[in-house]
C-alpha cells in the first residue's frame, strides 16, 4: 500500500510539496488551518522581480496539485505524536490521521509592527506596513494616505523586525529589501510625481535580477536610497509622518517628512510552529525557526526520522526558494521511504 | 493620530502605585528653583486627598547630579541612597515617593542592580552599617511624585475649580507635556505609558480638560543634561536643544508646557528668556512666551490656590495671560509681595518677553 | 532686532540635522535633469578612493553627491570648485555615473540658481 | 551703349555685398588685439602672402582636399569655383579688349553679350584662334553648368559623392542656393537668346540660340532673360552674407589670417566669426563624426558652427563632442573646429568657480636628473604601464625621477577641454614649478593628454617634452635599448591626442615593427577612430560610449591581431573591458620584448605575465 504523508500548511510550500509527493505516488493529505489554501500569497499583489501577479503565481502552484491530494481545510493542528514508525496528527476539530511521514510547511508570520513602538504603527495613521501596502495594491484602490490625499513623499523603512536585537530578531528576513524596491517602483508607477525614499541599513540584492531592479528603481524611477536606520517617527500638523534617521554616509542626522511611511516587516516563525516544534522535541535555533539536521546538506530533514520541513518554517525564503525547497522536501521523503 | 493606538501601548506600561503612606524625598533642584511645586504636592496629598505623607528633614541629595557628572562613584551613590531607604525604614514607611526624576531613575537603577547582583546589595548594606550603623528595608513601592498625582488625577479633577479650558471659547487648552529623560527612557516599564509615548502627564492633561500636543521633537531632551549645563562651555548645546524643541512645538501654538522633572521646567522657562535676549525671538503669541509649569503647580492652579502663594511669579515666562485664559483670579498687586506683605523686589524687565508687574 | 544681542558667554549652535523639508531642492532637480546618471550613485566611494585630490585632502566626490541629493547647498558650494576634472572617477565608477558632467552641472546650477 | 536698366539688380546687389563684407570684416578684425592686428597686416607683405595665395588657389578654387575625399565631389566644387572664377577673369579680359582697355563698370563684363553682338575677330585672337573668347566663355559656362548638374544629382545620390549624410539647410540657405543655381542657366538662356537674334555666340550659345530661334520668339525673350539673369545675381549677392555661401569670400580672409598666425578660438566674436563663416556646410565632417553611431548627430561640427553663427549655441550640443579631431582632419577649409568648441565652452563655463588652494603645497626637493617621468592621473589607473616605463628607464640606464610617484595633481588639459581655461592655468602653474625643480632635460609622460598640454601650454624653459612612445623610439635609435621580436601580430591604435592632436604617428609604429608584425587597419593615423573614452566629451552616457568603443574595436581587430596596442592609458582603460583581444600599452610590450631572451612567444603568455 502506498505510504501516507501529511503535509501541514497549505501555503506555497505545502502546495508544492504535496504536488511533488503525489507525483511520486504517495497518498497525501494537506492540512490547512484556514478555509482556503495559499497562505500569505493570497493577499500578495505582485511578486518580485518580475511583478507577476500574486494570484497568477498561486493559481499556477495550485494547478500542479494532483486531485489525489486530500485537502483538509479549516483544521488547526493541535497535536502530533511519533508512535513506532508512524505519526498521529490531531486537529482542533477532532480530525486525526496516521501518517508514515509528516512535512511541516507551516510558514512564517509577519513581524508585528506595533512592537517597534517608536515607529508609530497603529498610532500615526500614515504609518503602514508592507503587507498593508500590498493589500492596498491588490484592492485596486487609489493610492491615498489615510487622510485621503495623494502622498507627495513616501518612505520605505527596511529591516523592521529584522536584524534588530531590540526586538529579539537577529536574522535577516531576506525578501524585504527587494520587496521594498518592488513596492517603491509600483508606488512610482501609480504616483509618478511622488518622491520615494528608502531608508536602509544594508541593501541585500542577492537574487537574480534584483540588482537590475534596484538599478531600475534608481535610474528610471528616481527612487532615493538613504543609508540609515529609522530612529523614531512623529506626526506633524498635516498628518505627515516626520522621520529621523542618520544619513550615515554623510554622518549627519536627517529629518524628513513623508506623507506615507511603509514599514518593511520581516518574517518570524509562527507561534504555533514553535509550540509544535517544542512538543515534538525539535531543535529550533535562537531565532525560533526550525533547525534542519544540516542547513547545507540536509535542509529538509529534522532529527525525528519521518518528520520533514520545507519553506519558511525553517527560515526566511522567497517564493522561488520556497518552491524549490518544497520539491526538495518531496525528494527527501521519497528517499526516506526507500531506506 | 490614533489615540486608541497609544492606549494599546499604555496598557503594556502600567505600574503599581501605592495608595497611601508615602515617604517623600524632596529634590535638590526643585526646592531651589520652584519651591512652590513641592509645597503644593504635599498640600494636595494631605489636605485635598487626606493621604499620609512623611516629609523627612534628614534626607540628603541622592548624589544624582554628581553621579551623572561622573564625580561620585556608584558605590558612594548607592550607600547614600541606602541611607535614604534607612530613613524611610526608621520612619516606618514602605512606599518611597521621589520628587526628583533623576533620583527616581537612580533609585530604580540601584534597585535593579541589587536585584540582579545581590552581592552588591550586601556590600552596600555593609558600607552603610559601617558608616552609620543603620540598616534598611528596600521600598516596597517606588513611585515618582508625578505617578502619584497621575494616580489621583481624577480625584483632583473632581475637586478642581478650574479646567485646562479656554474660558471664552470652551476649547481645551493645547498642552505640551515634557517628560524627564530619567523617568522612563532607561527603564520603560517603570514609567506609566513607557518611554516612547509616556502617559503620566498626558493622563493628567486629559483628566483636567486639556488637549495633548504631540509634536515632532516631543522626545527630544530639554537641554539640561548635567554635563551640558553645569559645564559652562557646554551651555550653548543646552540652549540649542531647548531651541530645537521650541521651534518644533511653535506651529502647534501650545498654551503651556507641563513637565515632571527638576531641570526641564527651569531650562524650558529660562532659556526662552536667554533666546529672546540673544536672538530677539520669542515663542508663543504677543511676545508672551510659552509658560512652563510643573504638574503640581498646574494642579494647584486648577485647585484655585493663590498663584503667588504657589510661586508662579518666580517663572520667567509670565503666568498672567494663561491665568486670564483659564479664568483664574489673581491679585496683580500682590505678585511681588512676600509672606507678610513685605516687598520682595521686582525683577529687571526683559527686553523682548512680556513682563507684568503692577 | 532693535537691541544688541546679549552675550551670555555661550552661543546657540546651528542644528547639525539635515532638515530635508526646509532645504531648497531646485539645484538637485536641475542637476538630475541635466545628468540623470546622478541617480545611479550608490555611494560606494570608488571615486573618492581613486581621486588624485583625495589622496592629499578630504575632498570627496561621494560626499559631494550626497550633499547634492540632500540639497545641503552651503556645504556643497565649498567643495565643488575643488575638482580638477581629470576624469579618473568616471573610469572607475561601477555604476557608470558621468562624474565629470555631473561636476560641471552642479557647478553651473550653483552659479545660475544662486549667483 | 554701356548701360541698361536690367543691370541694376546685379549692380545694387554687388555694391550691397561689398559694403556688407567690408563692414563685417573690418569689425571682426578690429576686435582682435593690437599685436594680432599688426601680425595680420605684416602677413600681407611677407612670404606668407605667397603661401596664402597658393592655398587660396589650391583649396578655394581647385578644392584639392575635396578631391582627396571624393573625385566627383571635388569636381563639382571645382567646377563652380574655378569655372566661375575663370568666367570672371576671361570675361574681364574680353570686355577690356572690346572696350580698348578702358576701365569698365563692373556689370559690363558680366552682361557683355547684351551690349556687344559683333563677330569680329578680336585683335588678341589673331594670335590664337578666331572666336577664341566666344569659345572659351561658352566652354567655361558649360563647365560650370556641368557642376550644376552634379549638384542636382547630389541631392538624391549623395553616396556617389562619398557622403552618407548631407547637411540639413535652413531657409536662408535655400534662397541663396536657388538663386545661385539659377544664375548660370539664366546666363545660358540670356546669351543664347541674344545669340539667336544676332547669330552670335560661341559653340554652345550659338547652337542653342539658333535652335531657340526656330521654335521661340527669341527677340521677345532675350531681354527678360537678361533681367532674370541679373536679378538672380542680385538675389544671390544680397542673401550671400547670411547664407552658407558667405564662406566663399570669408575663406580667403581666413586663409590669410590663419597663415598670419592668429590662434583659433582665441577671439570669440571676431576671428572665430571669420572661421565660423568660412564653413561652407559641405557636410564632409558629418560622416567622419563617430557620434553618429549613437545618434548624436546634432552636435557635429557643421551644426555646432551653424549654431554659433546663428547665435543660438546649444550648451548640450557644445558638450557633446569627443574632441577627437576627426572633423578637423576632414574639413576641406581647415576650420579649427576644436578651437572653436573650446572657445564656446569657455564662454559657457566661464562662470564656473575653481579653487585649488586647498591642495597642500608639496614642495618638491630640487633635483638634478636627465629625465623626469610623469605618469599622469590616468597613468596611475594603469599600473602596468608605470611599471613597464620604470623597467625601461632602468634598462636604458637613465638618470630619472618619477615626479608623480605618490600621486599628482591633474595636468590641466581636461579642464582646458571642458572650457575652464583659468582653472586649467592654475594647475599648469602649479605643475610647472614642480617639473622645473627637477632640472631635467626631458619630460617624459605616459599620457597623451598630459603630453599635449605640456607641449602646448607649459613654458618649461627648453625642457623637451616627449611622449613615452617617442622616448622609447629614441632609446632604441640611440641603441640604449635592445628589443627582441615577439613573433606576434599587433595593431596599433593612434590615440587622438597623440596622433591627430600632436602629429605623432610614426615613432610608435617604428618601435612596434621591431618587435611584432604590425597590421594596418582601414582607419588609422590621421583617420584613426576615437576609443570613446574621451575626456573632451562631457555629456555622453556610458552606454553610448560603449557603442563607440565597440565599433572602434571592430575596425581595429579586423586583422585579428594577437595584441591591440595603444599608447594612451585612457584608450587602454576604455578598450580593455570591451575587447576580446588583449589590449596593451606600447611600453608594456616594449618591456616584455626587452626581457625576452628567445623570440617567438605567443601573445597569451604575454598577457598572463
Amino acid at each position: 500500500m502506498a505510504k501516507h504523508v501529511v503535509v501541514i500548511g497549505a501555503g506555497p510550500a505545502g502546495l508544492e510539496t504535496s504536488a511533488s509527493l503525489a507525483k511520486f505516488g504517495f497518498n497525501v493529505t494537506l492540512v490547512e488551518k484556514e478555509d482556503l489554501s495559499g497562505g500569505h500569497l493570497k493577499k500578495w499583489h505582485a511578486l518580485f522581480p518580475s511583478l507577476m501577479p500574486g494570484y497568477e503565481a498561486l493559481d499556477n502552484i495550485r494547478k500542479g496539485l494532483n486531485p489525489s491530494v486530500k485537502m483538509q481545510v479549516s483544521t488547526k493542528i493541535t497535536g502530533m505524536e511519533a508512535v513506532n514508525d508512524y505519526f498521529t496528527v490531531t486537529g482542533h476539530n477532532g480530525w486525526q490521521a496516521k501518517a508514515d511521514a509528516v512535512v511541516m510547511t507551516t510558514g512564517f508570520q509577519l513581524f508585528d509592527a506595533h512592537r517597534k513602538e517608536e515607529y508609530g504603527y497603529g498610532i500615526y495613521e500614515n504609518v503602514i506596513t508592507s503587507a498593508d501596502l500590498e493589500e492596498l495594491f491588490a484592492s485596486g484602490k487609489e493610492l491615498l494616505n489615510r487622510h485621503g490625499r495623494k502622498p507627495e513623499r513616501i518612505g520605505f523603512v527596511h529591516c523592521v523586525g529584522s536584524r534588530d536585537e531590540k526586538v529579539n530578531n537577529l536574522h535577516c528576513s531576506k525578501v524585504c529589501c527587494i520587496t521594498a524596491v518592488k513596492q517603491a517602483i509600483e508606488v512610482k508607477q501609480k504616483l509618478p510625481d511622488a518622491e520615494v525614499f528608502c531608508f536602509y541599513m544594508d541593501l541585500r540584492m542577492f537574487g537574480r535580477h534584483y540588482e537590475e531592479l534596484y538599478k531600475e528603481a534608481q535610474e528610471k524611477y528616481n527612487i532615493q536610497f538613504i543609508r540609515g536606520r529609522l530612529s523614531e517617527s512623529t506626526e506633524d500638523q498635516d498628518g505627515n509622518v516626520v522621520v529621523k534617521v542618520e544619513d550615515t554616509l554623510l554622518g549627519k542626522p536627517l529629518r524628513i517628512k513623508t506623507g506615507l511611511l511603509v514599514l518593511m516587516v520581516g518574517m518570524e516563525p509562527r507561534a504555533n510552529t514553535r509550540t509544535l516544534a517544542r512538543r515534538m522535541g525539535l531543535k529550533s535555533v535562537s531565532d525560533g525557526f526550525i533547525q534542519p539536521v544540516d542547513e547545507v546538506l540536509h535542509s529538509n530533514y529534522t532529527e525525528i526520522p519521518g518528520l520533514f520541513v520545507a519553506g519558511t518554517c525553517s527560515g526566511p525564503k522567497s517564493i522561488a526558494d520556497t518552491l524549490a525547497d518544497a520539491r526538495s522536501a518531496a525528494f527527501a521523503v521519497a528517499d526516506f521511504f526507500k531506506k | 493620530m490614533k489615540l486608541e493606538g497609544k492606549r494599546l501601548i499604555w496598557q503594556d506600561y502600567q505600574k503599581e502605585i501605592a495608595d497611601d503612606h508615602y515617604f517623600y524625598a524632596r529634590s535638590c533642584i526643585r526646592q531651589t528653583f520652584f519651591p512652590g511645586a513641592e509645597a503644593v504636592f504635599v498640600k494636595i496629598l494631605k489636605d485635598e486627598l487626606g493621604k499620609d505623607i512623611h516629609d523627612n528633614a534628614h534626607h540628603t541629595s541622592c548624589t544624582g547630579i554628581g553621579y551623572h557628572s561622573d564625580v561620585v562613584p556608584f558605590d558612594t551613590t548607592m550607600t547614600v541612597v541606602a541611607r535614604q531607604f534607612a530613613l524611610m525604614t526608621e520612619a516606618g514607611y514602605e512606599n518611597y515617593a521621589a520628587s526628583c526624576i533623576t533620583s527616581f531613575g537612580l533609585y530604580t537603577e540601584i534597585l535593579e542592580t541589587w536585584h540582579h547582583f545581590p552581592e552588591t546589595e550586601a556590600r552596600i548594606r555593609e558600607f552603610l552599617y559601617k558608616a552609620t550603623r543603620r540598616e534598611f528595608n528596600k521600598p516596597k513601592n517606588l513611585a515618582h511624585a508625578s505617578d502619584i498625582i497621575y494616580k489621583f488625577r481624577h480625584q483632583i479633577a473632581a475637586k478642581a475649580k478650574f479646567k485646562l479650558v479656554d474660558k471664552n471659547t470652551g476649547e481645551p487648552l493645547k498642552v505640551v507635556e515634557h517628560i524627564g529623560c530619567h523617568y522612563s527612557k532607561m527603564f520603560p516599564h517603570k514609567g506609566i505609558g513607557g518611554a516612547e509615548y509616556p502617559y503620566v502627564l498626558s493622563g493628567m492633561i486629559e483628566a483636567w480638560g486639556g488637549e495633548v500636543v504631540d509634536y515632532p521633537e516631543r522626545r527630544h531632551c530639554c537641554g539640561f543634561g548635567f554635563r551640558q549645563y553645569l559645564v559652562q562651555a557646554n551651555r550653548g548645546f543646552s540652549i540649542s536643544c531647548s531651541k530645537k524643541k521650541f521651534e518644533s512645538m511653535e506651529p502647534y501654538e501650545p498654551d503651556l508646557i507641563i513637565t515632571n522633572c527638576p531641570g526641564c521646567p527651569m531650562f524650558l522657562d529660562r532659556w526662552q528668556y536667554a533666546l529672546s535676549e540673544m536672538e530677539g525671538k520669542t515663542y508663543g503669541k504677543n511676545n508672551h512666551g510659552i509658560p512652563v509649569f510643573t504638574y503640581e503647580e498646574v494642579a494647584g492652579m486648577l485647585m484655585g490656590y493663590n498663584p503667588w502663594e504657589i510661586g508662579l511669579q518666580v517663572h520667567q515666562v509670565q503666568a498672567e495671560p494663561l491665568l486670564d485664559k483659564i479664568g483664574i483670579p489673581y491679585d496683580a498687586s500682590q505678585k511681588f509681595k512676600g509672606k507678610n506683605g513685605e516687598d520682595i523686589g521686582i525683577p529687571e524687565s526683559p527686553s523682548y518677553l512680556k513682563f507684568y508687574a503692577d | 532686532m532693535d537691541k544688541k544681542a546679549v552675550n551670555f558667554g555661550y552661543i546657540v549652535t546651528r542644528d547639525r540635522q539635515i532638515d530635508f523639508d526646509a532645504n531648497d531642492h531646485t539645484i538637485s532637480r536641475i542637476v538630475a535633469n541635466a545628468e540623470p546618471s546622478l541617480n545611479l550613485c550608490i555611494s560606494c566611494g570608488t571615486c573618492s578612493a581613486t581621486c588624485s585630490a583625495a589622496q592629499f585632502t578630504d575632498f570627496s566626490l561621494r560626499k559631494i553627491i550626497l550633499l547634492l541629493r540632500r540639497d545641503e547647498i552651503k556645504s556643497l558650494e565649498k567643495e565643488i570648485s575643488k575638482c580638477m576634472l581629470c576624469g579618473k572617477c568616471q573610469l572607475v565608477c561601477p555604476r557608470n555615473v558621468s562624474t565629470r558632467n555631473l561636476i560641471i552641472q552642479i557647478s553651473k546650477a550653483l552659479t545660475t540658481v544662486h549667483p | 551703349m554701356t548701360f541698361d536698366l536690367f543691370v541694376l539688380p546685379f549692380f545694387i546687389g554687388l555694391l550691397f555685398l561689398v559694403a556688407v563684407l567690408v563692414i563685417k570684416y573690418s569689425r571682426w578684425i578690429a576686435l582682435m588685439d593690437a599685436p594680432d592686428r599688426v601680425k595680420a597686416g605684416m602677413a600681407l607683405f611677407s612670404v606668407n602672402l605667397l603661401k596664402s595665395l597658393r592655398e587660396v588657389f589650391l583649396e578655394s578654387l581647385l578644392h584639392r582636399k575635396m578631391f582627396k575625399r571624393n573625385a566627383l565631389l571635388g569636381y563639382m566644387h571645382m567646377s563652380f569655383a574655378l569655372g566661375w572664377f575663370l568666367l570672371i577673369v576671361m570675361g574681364n579680359l574680353e570686355s577690356r579688349i572690346y572696350s580698348g582697355g578702358h576701365i569698365n563698370p563692373p556689370y559690363y563684363p558680366i552682361f557683355l553679350k547684351f551690349f556687344i553682338h559683333d563677330k569680329r575677330v578680336l585683335p588678341f585672337e589673331i594670335f590664337t584662334l578666331p572666336g577664341f573668347f566666344r569659345f572659351t566663355m561658352d566652354l567655361l559656362l558649360l563647365y560650370v553648368l556641368s557642376g550644376l548638374v552634379l549638384a542636382l544629382f547630389k541631392r538624391t545620390r549623395s553616396k556617389w559623392f562619398g557622403l552618407k549624410r548631407t547637411t540639413k539647410h535652413n531657409s536662408f540657405d535655400r534662397w541663396a542656393l536657388t538663386s545661385l543655381w539659377l544664375i548660370f542657366p539664366m546666363r545660358l538662356l540670356a546669351e543664347s537668346f541674344t545669340a539667336g537674334i544676332y547669330q552670335g555666340g560661341g559653340f554652345l550659345t550659338n547652337t542653342l540660340g539658333s535652335f531657340f530661334a526656330l521654335i521661340l520668339p527669341v527677340q521677345y525673350l532675350a531681354y527678360p532673360a537678361w533681367w532674370a539673369y541679373s536679378t538672380m545675381l542680385g538675389v544671390f549677392f544680397v542673401t550671400l552674407p547670411w547664407s552658407r555661401f558667405m564662406h566663399i569670400p570669408t575663406e580667403i580672409v581666413l586663409i590669410f589670417l590663419r597663415n598670419a598666425g592668429i590662434e583659433p578660438g582665441k577671439y570669440p566674436g571676431s576671428f572665430s566669426e571669420i572661421e565660423i563663416r568660412s564653413c561652407p556646410r559641405c557636410g564632409v565632417c558629418i560622416d567622419v563624426c563617430q557620434m553618429n553611431q549613437v545618434g548624436l548627430t546634432g552636435s557635429t561640427a557643421v551644426y555646432f558652427i551653424r549654431s554659433l553663427r546663428d547665435k543660438q549655441p546649444d550648451i548640450s550640443l557644445n558638450a557633446n563632442c569627443m574632441m577627437c579631431g576627426r572633423c578637423l582632419e576632414a574639413c576641406p577649409v581647415g576650420i579649427d573646429t576644436l578651437g572653436l568648441r573650446v572657445g564656446a565652452r569657455n564662454v559657457d563655463n566661464k562662470i564656473l568657480a575653481s579653487d585649488f588652494s586647498y591642495l597642500p603645497a608639496r614642495q618638491e626637493t630640487e633635483k638634478n636628473v636627465d629625465v623626469v617621468y610623469f605618469a599622469g592621473c590616468m597613468g596611475h589607473l594603469t599600473p602596468a604601464v608605470k611599471r613597464a616605463m620604470l623597467q625601461i628607464f632602468e634598462a636604458a640606464g637613465i638618470n630619472y625621477t618619477f615626479l608623480d610617484e605618490d600621486g599628482s595633481i591633474c595636468c590641466g588639459r581636461p579642464l582646458k577641454l571642458a572650457g575652464m581655461k583659468d582653472a586649467a592655468l592654475k594647475l599648469v602653474a602649479e605643475n610647472t614649478s614642480k617639473i622645473k625643480r627637477t632640472n631635467a632635460k626631458i619630460l617624459v609622460t605616459s599620457c597623451p593628454i598630459c603630453y599635449k598640454v605640456f607641449n602646448n601650454d607649459y613654458k618649461l624653459d627648453g625642457m623637451q617634452v616627449m611622449h613615452h612612445s617617442v622616448f622609447i623610439d629614441k632609446l632604441v635609435e640611440d641603441k640604449k635599448l635592445t628589443l627582441n621580436p615577439l613573433g606576434i601580430k599587433t595593431v596599433y591604435h593612434d590615440p587622438c591626442e597623440l596622433g591627430r592632436g600632436s602629429g605623432i604617428y610614426e615613432q610608435p609604429r617604428h618601435v612596434l615593427k621591431q618587435i611584432s608584425e604590425v597590421a594596418g587597419v582601414t582607419e588609422e593615423r590621421a583617420n584613426a577612430l576615437c576609443c570613446g573614452g574621451s575626456i573632451g566629451e562631457l555629456n555622453m552616457s556610458a552606454t553610448q560610449r560603449n557603442v563607440i568603443r565597440d565599433n572602434a574595436l571592430n575596425v581595429l581587430c579586423e586583422p585579428n591581431p594577437d595584441i591591440l596596442v595603444t599608447a594612451c592609458p585612457l584608450c587602454k582603460k576604455t578598450f580593455g573591458p570591451g575587447s576580446g583581444t588583449p589590449v596593451l600599452d606600447i611600453a608594456e610590450l616594449v618591456a616584455e620584448s626587452m626581457n625576452q631572451e628567445k623570440p617567438a612567444l605567443k601573445s597569451k603568455t604575454i598577457v598572463e605575465v
